[in-house]
C-alpha cells in the first residue's frame, strides 16, 4: 500500500497535517494509529481487515488526538459518510481535516487476523452488504487499486424482514432475550462516529430518562434512545454491533431505521454534508397514515 | 402494455371511414388493437339518461370484457363512447357502492383496473414519431398549405372530472397533432362548442343552426376544413352541411383526425375512405397539391438560381 | 423542602357532583410534600382565593396547586392571587378536575380516583416549578412600514403623528399603489387622485417620515422591538438629490414604446419615466431592462448605444454606473401593507390555476380588465377620460362587464370571494353611462355583494336611476366576431341563453395577493394561507397581529379589501405599533428554552427546527480565550416556548422554562401505578 | 406474551383506586397533548358534557415538538398500557411548525417501537383541534377499547423483574427529603429530590 504511505508521508512532510489517522499491522491483527513522523508512515496498511470506523477519531471531545493537531484521516466509504455526519451536525470544518479515500471492496467481520482474509460470504462482515460505495467522492485524494463489489453475505435486510413477520410479541421475546445480554457498558456508544456528545442523555441525572441498572427494562430504554437518536444519521458501519461485548445485534435496528427513513422521507444517508438529515427536516406533506 | 380496442356502434357503422382510417393508422404505428370480443352498447346516449346504474353498468361490461382479455388500456375512437367508458371508470372508482353492485349486476369479475384512451390522447402521445415520419417524406406535402380547425365537440374534454386529459375550455391536444402532421391549426371560437349531437334526428332544426354557426366560425377564421375526433359530429357537420343553406360559399370538408394523420404518415388516400364523406374532399387535396407542386418548384428554381451563381463565382476566380 | 397546598374546587356542584372532593383532600393531606390541602365551594371567589392566600402566609407554602377547571380558565386568577400573597405566580398550577373529569365521568368513584391521579400530578410536577421573572425586552421605537398604497401611507403617518419615526419602503418609483390608477371611487364618486396625492404629499414631507421608493425589503433579522431591517434600493440611475423633476430625460429618451404600468399596458412610456404626473416623489427612474445603452451593455457592445437622456440633464443626475445599495434600519415593529395584484387569467398560469382562456383576454384588445377599465374613465388616463376601446379608439356603444372572474371559482380560479368587485363594476356602469349616455351597460353577475355603509344603496343607483342592465348568471365563451366581442352567456332567472354583441368587455378579475408575497412572509417568518394571503393571528380577535410578535398587517395583503377597510386596519395596526412603543421595555412570558452551555456540542438540531430562528450561536473559549468551539444560544426575546429545540437536543442540554424535563418526569412518575 | 410473571393487576392498584375495583382488565393510559388544540379539544369535550372512560390521565405540553420520545418509554416503564400523543392539526400548530417536526420523530419512532416488539396498537397518534371535542372523546375511547384487547403490558412493566413502583404506593412520589434542601425554589432541592427517584422502584422507602 506504499501510495497510501507516500501521500500520508507527504502530508507530514509538507506540514499540512501533524498526524496521520489509519491502520496498522498490530499484534492481533490490523488496528488503528495516528502517526505523527513521516518516518512511521510505512507503519500504515490497508486491507480487509481495517474494519475500524476511523472518524470516530475526530469526535471534537477527544482531545487527546486533537491535541496531535490537523489531522488527515484514512476513510472508506463508510467512514467518509460518517465524517460527513459530523460535518452536517456543525462538529467539524471540512478545512480542518484532509481526507484520504482508500478504495474499498468491503471488509471482513473478524479484524484480528495475522493476515487479511480472502473476501467471502462467510468472510464478509455483514456491513458491507448493500454497500454503494467502492470509492468514496468527498475526499481530498483517492488511493489503491479499484476493487470489485464486495462479496454477496447474508443479506441484513432479509433477517430485518424475518422479524418484521413476526408478531410483535414474538419480537418482544427475540430483542428481551438479547437486550437482556446487555450490561450497559456503552461500547456501542463509544464506538460510533456519531455518538459525540460532551454528556450523553443517560448519563443525564436530572432527571434520569434511562435507568442505568442493566435491567432488561433500562436496556429497553437506553437502545430504544441510542436507535432513536442515530436514526437518519446511522451510516451503517457497523462498528457498535462489532463493540458489543455481548453479542447484540444492533445491526438489524439500525438497518430498520435506515429502510424506515428511506421508505417514509425517501432519505439514504450520503457523502454530502449539505443534505439535511430527515429528523429536523419536514415537508408539510409528510406521510401520516399513522395520525387519527 | 396491451391496447385493446372498442368500436362501439358507429365504427361498424355511419362512421366506417373513421375505422378504416384508424386501422389503417394503427397497422402503420404497429399499435396492435385487439378489438374487444363480445362487446356491446356502451349506452350512450340514452341508457344514463335512463337508469344512472344501466348507464355504468353497460359501459363497465365492456371494461371488464377487455380486463378480461388481459388489456391494460382500451382506445375508444368515438367521443361519446369514450365519455361513457370514462364516466363508468369513474362512477365505480367514486361512488360509495358502486365497486359492488356493479360485479354483482353484470355476473362478472370486475376490477376497474384498465384506463380509457380517447383518440386524441393515443395521438397526441404518438406525436413525436408521427413528426418523424412526415419529416422522413422526400415529396412535396400538401398538407404543409392546409389550415385546420380542430373541433372537439363536447364530450372529449367534458365533464372535467371524467375526462380531465385536456383543458374543458381551451383543449390544445387535437392543435398538437395537426403541428405533428405538418399541418397548421387554425385559432378559432367554436372548438368546444355542441354541434346538435343526437337530435341529428329528432331536431333536426337546432342540429342544423348549431352545426352551421360552428362551420361559419371555422371559414371566418380561415380554415380550410374541419378537423373531427367524433362520429356524430362528424355526421352533422359532414352529412347535414348540404342542407344548411350556406350563402353559396363552397363546402367546407370535414376530416377524421385519424384520416389527417394517415394523409401524414403518406398512406394511399383509397385506404382512409374520403370517397364516403357527403362534402367532397377531393377539390381541397387537388389544391393543396397543386400548391405543395408550385412550392416545390419555386424552392427548386431558387436552388437553381444558387447553384448557377456559385458556379458563375467559381468560373470568376 | 416542598411545602405544597393543594386547594380542591367544588364550582358549586358542577365538580362536586361527580367529585368527592373531600376524598380528594383527604388522599392529598397524606401526599408527601403537601402541607396543606381544602376544599372550598368556589375557589375562584374572592372568599376562595382568600383562603389561598390566607394559606399562603399561614404555612409558608413553597408551590400551589388548585384543583378546578381548565388552566385555560383561571390559571392567571390564581397566579395572581399567589403572588398579591407574595409567592411567584409561577409555581402555581392548576389541575384539571373539571373538564378533563367531572364532566365527562359520572360514575362517582372512577371520577374521584381519577381527580386524585391529576392532583398528585401536578403536585409531583410543582416541586419542581421554578420561580420565573417575566421577561422584560427593550423597545426601539421605530417602525418600518412595507408598502405606500393607501393603506402604507395611513399607517405611517399615523405612526408618524403619534411621535415617532417611520421608515417606508415602496418598491415602485412613487408611493400611492393601485389607489393612485383609479379613476373615481366607490360609493361617493369622488375622484381618488384629488384624496389620496395630498395624504402621498404629507407623507412624502413629513419629518418623522423615511422614505425609500424603488427599494424592497432584503432581509430581517431579530425580534419584536428589536428588528434589524436591511432595505434593497434598486438602481435608479437618477441621483435623487440633483434631479428636480424637469422632465427633459424623458422626453429625450428614444425607445418609447414600453408598455405603461400606471396606465395598465393602455399606453406606452419611454425607458426613463417618472410612473405618473402626481408621483412621489417627483423623480424620474431608469428601467434598466428596457433601456437601449443597457440593452447594449448586456449584449457586451463595446461602446453604449445610447446616452440621450445623460446628454439633455443639465442638472447631471443621470448615473448609468450606479448599482444596487443596501441600508440597514434599527426598527421595532413592522407594519406589512404590500396590496394585491389582479388575477392575469391571459397569461401562462402558476401551479393550480387553469386560468380562462374561453374570455379571450390577451388576444382580444376590447376585452381588459377592471384596472384598464379605470384607466379609460380616468382623466388621466390614455384617453383623456374619453370612453374608447383599445382596438380601434372608437366609442363603446355596448359594454358588458363580467364579475367572479377567477373567485368563487374553485374549479379554475380562486374559492373566495374578491369582495370589491361588486362595488367597482357598478362604479364602472355609472362612470360608462355618464360618458356614454346612449349605451349600453351590462353586468353579468353571480350576486350583488353590497354590504356596507351606502354601498347597496349605490348598486341599486347604478340599476335604477343609470339603467345597467344586470343579468343574473356566468359567461361562457367571449370571442372576436368581426368588430364586435361576442359574450355568450346564460341568465338563470329567465333560463335562456343570451348572446351579446359588445363593443367592449371589461373582466371584473379576481383579487390575489402580490407576486413575492411568499418570500417576504419568510423573511418575516409569516404564515400564509393556500391563496397566499398572508395570515392575521386571529381571524375574529387579533386580526391585525400576526403570529411573529411586532408584525402587524394592513390592508389587502391579508385578504380582498376596499379603501374604507385597508385605512381602518391600517389606522389599527397604528394603535398597536403606538401601544408597543409607548412602554420602554415590553414583557414577554417567561416560559422560553434555556441551553445549558457545560453539556451542548453546538450540532445545532435545535437551530433547524426552531421556527423562530431564536437560536443563535455563541462561541466558547478556552482559558487563553481562543474560541475553542460553539454553543447554541437561546434568544429569550425571539422564543415562543414551543419546545421543539428540547426534543431533538440529543444531550438534553435544552430546557423550556415551565416545562422543563424534571416536571414531566416527575408527572409520568406520579402516574405510576395509579 | 409476558417474559416476567406479573402479580395479578388488582394487587398492584394503589389504595386511592377503590372507584375502579373491577374484575375486568382497566387499561391506564398516559396522554400526551399541545396545549393549544388536543387540551383544549378535551376541554371543548368537557364543557359539552361529552362522557367518556376515565383511564385516561393527560399531560399538558406546549406543543407536540415538546413530547420526546423518552416520555413514552417512561409512561410504559411506569405502567401505562397505551399511550396518546395528540396535537395540532397541520398548518394549525400555534408555533407553526412543530406539530410537522413531532409527525416525523414519531413516524420513526413508532416504527422502532414496532420493530423492538411494543405493538403500535398500543401508540395512538392523532390530530385533534380546539374544535374537535367529540373527536377527542372518540380517540379516548377508541384507545381505551384496542388497548382492553390486548390486555395489561405486563410484559413491559416487568422488565425490570421483581420490584414494581406499586409495592410501595408512595415510591413513586418525591419524599419529603428530611434534612436536606432549601425551598422549592432553590435549584438544590428539586436536583436532589430528582436524584432519589431515578427509577421509582421503590428505593424511597
Amino acid at each position: 500500500m506504499s501510495e497510501l504511505q507516500d501521500t500520508a508521508r507527504r502530508l507530514l512532510d509538507e506540514g499540512l497535517v501533524q498526524v496521520v489517522i489509519g491502520w496498522e499491522e498490530g499484534p492481533r491483527g490490523a488496528r488503528p494509529v495516528f502517526v505523527t513522523s513521516a518516518a512511521d508512515c510505512e507503519r500504515l496498511i490497508f486491507d480487509a481487515r481495517c474494519v475500524h470506523n476511523l472518524a470516530t477519531f475526530l469526535n471534537p471531545r477527544r482531545s487527546q488526538i486533537t491535541a496531535l493537531g490537523k489531522a488527515a484521516v484514512v476513510v472508506k466509504g463508510c467512514d467518509a459518510k460518517a465524517v460527513a455526519g459530523l460535518l452536517r451536525e456543525a462538529q467539524l470544518e471540512r478545512a480542518g481535516i484532509v481526507l484520504i479515500g482508500v478504495r474499498c471492496g468491503g471488509v471482513a467481520g473478524e479484524p484480528a487476523t495475522l493476515a487479511p482474509p480472502a473476501l467471502s460470504a462467510e468472510t464478509v462482515s455483514a456491513r458491507c452488504w448493500g454497500c454503494d460505495v467502492r470509492e468514496p467522492e468527498s475526499v481530498d485524494m483517492l488511493v489503491g487499486e479499484a476493487q470489485p463489489e464486495p462479496p454477496v453475505t447474508a443479506d441484513l435486510d432479509e433477517r430485518v424482514a424475518a422479524l418484521d413477520a413476526l408478531s410483535p410479541a414474538e419480537r418482544f421475546a427475540f430483542w428481551t432475550k438479547e437486550l437482556s445480554r446487555c450490561t450497559q457498558c456503552y461500547a456501542c456508544r463509544q464506538a460510533c462516529p456519531l455518538c459525540c456528545c460532551e454528556r450523553c442523555i443517560v448519563e443525564k441525572t436530572e432527571p434520569q430518562w434511562i435507568e442505568t441498572s442493566p435491567h432488561p427494562r433500562g436496556n429497553f430504554a437506553w437502545h430504544l434512545t441510542r436507535a432513536q437518536h442515530l436514526a437518519g444519521r446511522c451510516v451503517g458501519c457497523g462498528e457498535c454491533e462489532r463493540a458489543c461485548p455481548v453479542g447484540i445485534p444492533l445491526g438489524l435496528i439500525n438497518r430498520k431505521l435506515q429502510q424506515v427513513v428511506y421508505e417514509l422521507y425517501g432519505y439514504t444517508v450520503s457523502e454530502d454534508p449539505a443534505v439535511p438529515a430527515p429528523i429536523g427536516a419536514y415537508a408539510t406533506d409528510d406521510t401520516q397514515d399513522f395520525i387519527e | 402494455m396491451t391496447l385493446a380496442y372498442y368500436p362501439g356502434c358507429s365504427m361498424h357503422g355511419t362512421s366506417r371511414e373513421y375505422e378504416e382510417s384508424l386501422l389503417a393508422v394503427a397497422a402503420a404505428l404497429e399499435l396492435g388493437l385487439t378489438e374487444i370480443a363480445d362487446w356491446s352498447c356502451c349506452g350512450a346516449s340514452s341508457a344514463h339518461a335512463a337508469d344512472h346504474l344501466l348507464g355504468v353498468a353497460l359501459p363497465a361490461r365492456n371494461l371488464a370484457l377487455a380486463e378480461a382479455q388481459g388489456a391494460d388500456e382500451v382506445l375508444a375512437p368515438c367521443a361519446a363512447c369514450y365519455n361513457r367508458l370514462s364516466g363508468a371508470v369513474h362512477a365505480v372508482a367514486e361512488e360509495p357502492g358502486m365497486a359492488a353492485k356493479v360485479p354483482e349486476v353484470l355476473g362478472r369479475a370486475f376490477a376497474n383496473s384498465v384506463r380509457v384512451l380517447s383518440i386524441v390522447e393515443l395521438l397526441q402521445g404518438l406525436a413525436p414519431v408521427i413528426e418523424e415520419r412526415v419529416a422522413a417524406r422526400l415529396e412535396p406535402n400538401p398538407l404543409e398549405h392546409l389550415n385546420i380547425a380542430a373541433y372537439w365537440g363536447c364530450l372529449l374534454v367534458r365533464p372535467a372530472a371524467i375526462t380531465g386529459f385536456d383543458d374543458a375550455e381551451r383543449p390544445t391536444g387535437m392543435d398538437d397533432v395537426i403541428s405533428a402532421c405538418s399541418a397548421n391549426p387554425v385559432s378559432w371560437n367554436m372548438a368546444v362548442e355542441c354541434c346538435g349531437g343526437a337530435f341529428s334526428v329528432s331536431r333536426t332544426s337546432s342540429v342544423l343552426r348549431l352545426s352551421r354557426a360552428i362551420i361559419e366560425d371555422a371559414r371566418h377564421c380561415g380554415a380550410d376544413a374541419i378537423l373531427a375526433a367524433c362520429p356524430l359530429c362528424h355526421a352533422n357537420l359532414d352529412f347535414r352541411q348540404s342542407a344548411m343553406s350556406l350563402r353559396g360559399e363552397p363546402p367546407m370538408p370535414v376530416l377524421y383526425i385519424t384520416q389527417l394523420v394517415g394523409l401524414a404518415l403518406g398512406l394511399p388516400m383509397a385506404a382512409l375512405g374520403f370517397e364516403r364523406h357527403f362534402v367532397d374532399t377531393q377539390p381541397l387535396f387537388a389544391r393543396l397539391a397543386r400548391e405543395a407542386e408550385k412550392a416545390a418548384a419555386a424552392a427548386a428554381e431558387r436552388d437553381a438560381a444558387k447553384a448557377a451563381r456559385a458556379a458563375a463565382k467559381a468560373g470568376a476566380s | 423542602m416542598s411545602r405544597i397546598g393543594v386547594f380542591i374546587c367544588h364550582c358549586g356542584e358542577n365538580i362536586a357532583r361527580t367529585v368527592d372532593c373531600g376524598a380528594v383532600a383527604e388522599a392529598l393531606r397524606e401526599h408527601p410534600g403537601v402541607v396543606v390541602a381544602e376544599d372550598y365551594k368556589y375557589m375562584c371567589s374572592d372568599p376562595g382565593q382568600q383562603l389561598i392566600k390566607k394559606a399562603i402566609a399561614d404555612n409558608d407554602l413553597t408551590g400551589v396547586v388548585v384543583c378546578a377547571c381548565s388552566p385555560h380558565m383561571h390559571e392567571k386568577t390564581f397566579r395572581r392571587a399567589a403572588a398579591q400573597a407574595g409567592l411567584n405566580p409561577f409555581v402555581v398550577e392548576m389541575a384539571n378536575i373539571r373538564e378533563h373529569c367531572s364532566w365527562i365521568h359520572d360514575d362517582r368513584g372512577e371520577a374521584t380516583a381519577k381527580a386524585i391521579d391529576t392532583a398528585r400530578t401536578i403536585v409531583e410536577k410543582v416541586k419542581h416549578n421554578k420561580p420565573l421573572q417575566t421577561i422584560r425586552i427593550p423597545v426601539t421605537k421605530r417602525a418600518l412600514v412595507i408598502g405606500g398604497g393607501i393603506a402604507g401611507i395611513q399607517a405611517a403617518l399615523d405612526i408618524a403623528d403619534g411621535g415617532h419615526e417611520v421608515v417606508l419602503v415602496e418598491k415602485e418609483a412613487s408611493i400611492g399603489g393601485h389607489m393612485s390608477q383609479l379613476s373615481e371611487t366607490f360609493p361617493t364618486l369622488d375622484c381618488s387622485q384629488c384624496i389620496l396625492t395630498p395624504r402621498m404629499v404629507e407623507a412624502y414631507q413629513h419629518p418623522r417620515i423615511k422614505l425609500y421608493t424603488w427599494s424592497e425589503v432584503e432581509k430581517v433579522d431579530g425580534y419584536i422591538g428589536n428588528f434589524s431591517v436591511t432595505i434593497r434600493r434598486k438602481a435608479r440611475s437618477v441621483d435623487e438629490d440633483l434631479c428636480n423633476g424637469c422632465g427633459d430625460c424623458q422626453a429625450a429618451c428614444p425607445s418609447r414604446r414600453i408598455d405603461s404600468e400606471f396606465d395598465a399596458g393602455l399606453s406606452r412610456r419611454p425607458a426613463i419615466y417618472t410612473p405618473f404626473p402626481q408621483a412621489v416623489p417627483n423623480m424620474p427612474v431608469l428601467d434598466r431592462e428596457h433601456c437601449t445603452l443597457f440593452k447594449g451593455r448586456r449584449k457586451g457592445l463595446a461602446k453604449d448605444a445610447c446616452g440621450k437622456c445623460k446628454e439633455t440633464c443639465l442638472k447631471g443626475a443621470i448615473d448609468y454606473d450606479g448599482q444596487d445599495t443596501f441600508v440597514t434600519e434599527e426598527i421595532g415593529a413592522i407594519v406589512v401593507a404590500t396590496g394585491f395584484q389582479l388575477y392575469d387569467i391571459g397569461r401562462e398560469q402558476p401551479a393550480g390555476l387553469k386560468g380562462y382562456g374561453e374570455y379571450g383576454y390577451g388576444e382580444v384588445p376590447d376585452v381588459i380588465d377592471g384596472l384598464q377599465f379605470e384607466r379609460l374613465a380616468s382623466a388621466s388616463g390614455p384617453t383623456g377620460g374619453e370612453m374608447l376601446r383599445p382596438s380601434d379608439g372608437a366609442e363603446p356603444k355596448t359594454v358588458v362587464f363580467v364579475k367572479c372572474v377567477g373567485s368563487r371559482d374553485p374549479e379554475k380560479g380562486m374559492s373566495y370571494c374578491s369582495k370589491i368587485c361588486c362595488m367597482y363594476t357598478a362604479k364602472h356602469t355609472m362612470l360608462y353611462k355618464h360618458k356614454v349616455h346612449d349605451g349600453r351597460a351590462v353586468v353579468f353577475y353571480m350576486d350583488i355583494r353590497a354590504a356596507g355603509k351606502g354601498y347597496d344603496e349605490f348598486s341599486r343607483r347604478a340599476i335604477e336611476e343609470d339603467g345597467a342592465e344586470y343579468i343574473r348568471g356566468r359567461v361562457s365563451r367571449i370571442f372576436r366576431d368581426g368588430d364586435k366581442v361576442k359574450v355568450w352567456g346564460y341568465d338563470t332567472l329567465s333560463h335562456r341563453q343570451v348572446v351579446v354583441d359588445a363593443d367592449m368587455v371589461v373582466l371584473a378579475t379576481a383579487v390575489r395577493p402580490q407576486p413575492g408575497i411568499g418570500e417576504l412572509a419568510q423573511k418575516l417568518s409569516v404564515s400564509y394561507d393556500q391563496d397566499g394571503f398572508l395570515n392575521e393571528a386571529h381571524p375574529k380577535l387579533r386580526p391585525v397581529e400576526t403570529n411573529t410578535a411586532g408584525v402587524y398587517l394592513a390592508g389587502a395583503c391579508q385578504a380582498p379589501r376596499d379603501i374604507p377597510e385597508s385605512v381602518a386596519m391600517a389606522g389599527a395596526t397604528a394603535a398597536k405599533v403606538l401601544g408597543l412603543f409607548s412602554a420602554d421595555e415590553l414583557e414577554r412570558d417567561p416560559s422560553v428554552a434555556l441551553v445549558d452551555e457545560r453539556t451542548c456540542i453546538g450540532c445545532f438540531n435545535c437551530e433547524h427546527v426552531c421556527p423562530y430562528g431564536a437560536i443563535e450561536h455563541r462561541d466558547v473559549c478556552d482559558m487563553e480565550g481562543h474560541v475553542c468551539g460553539h454553543v447554541a444560544y437561546v434568544n429569550p426575546g425571539v422564543c415562543q416556548g414551543c419546545g421543539t429545540c428540547v426534543a431533538v437536543c440529543p444531550s438534553k442540554s435544552v430546557e423550556l422554562a415551565g416545562f422543563t424535563d424534571d416536571q414531566v418526569y416527575a408527572e409520568i412518575n406520579a402516574l405510576a401505578g395509579w | 406474551m409476558s417474559v416476567v410473571n406479573q402479580p395479578q393487576r388488582s394487587g398492584e392498584r394503589a389504595p386511592d383506586d377503590s372507584g375502579r375495583a373491577t374484575a375486568e382488565f382497566e387499561p391506564r393510559i398516559t396522554a400526551f397533548v399541545c396545549n393549544w388544540c388536543t387540551y383544549t379539544g378535551a376541554d371543548l369535550a368537557g364543557t359539552s358534557r361529552l362522557h367518556m372512560a376515565s383511564n385516561v390521565r393527560i399531560i399538558r405540553l406546549p406543543c407536540t415538538g415538546r413530547i420526546d420520545h423518552v416520555f413514552i418509554v417512561k409512561a410504559f416503564e411506569r405502567g401505562a398500557d397505551g399511550v396518546i400523543v395528540s396535537g395540532c392539526h397541520p398548518a394549525d400548530c400555534h408555533y407553526t411548525a412543530g406539530n410537522y417536526h413531532a409527525r416525523r420523530r414519531f413516524g420513526v419512532f413508532r416504527e422502532l417501537l414496532s420493530f423492538l416488539g411494543v405493538d403500535p396498537e398500543r401508540l395512538t397518534f392523532s390530530w385533534v383541534s380546539a374544535s374537535e371535542g367529540g373527536k377527542w372523546a372518540d380517540v379516548v375511547n377508541e384507545t381505551i377499547e384496542r388497548v382492553r384487547r390486548l390486555g395489561p403490558f405486563d410484559s413491559y412493566h416487568g422488565l425490570a423483574g421483581a420490584a414494581t413502583p406499586a409495592d410501595d404506593p408512595f415510591a413513586r412520589f418525591e419524599m419529603p427529603a428530611g434534612a436536606t434542601g432549601g425551598t422549592a425554589a432553590a435549584p438544590a432541592d428539586g436536583h436532589d429530590a430528582a436524584s432519589q427517584a431515578p427509577s421509582g422502584t421503590g428505593d424511597a422507602s
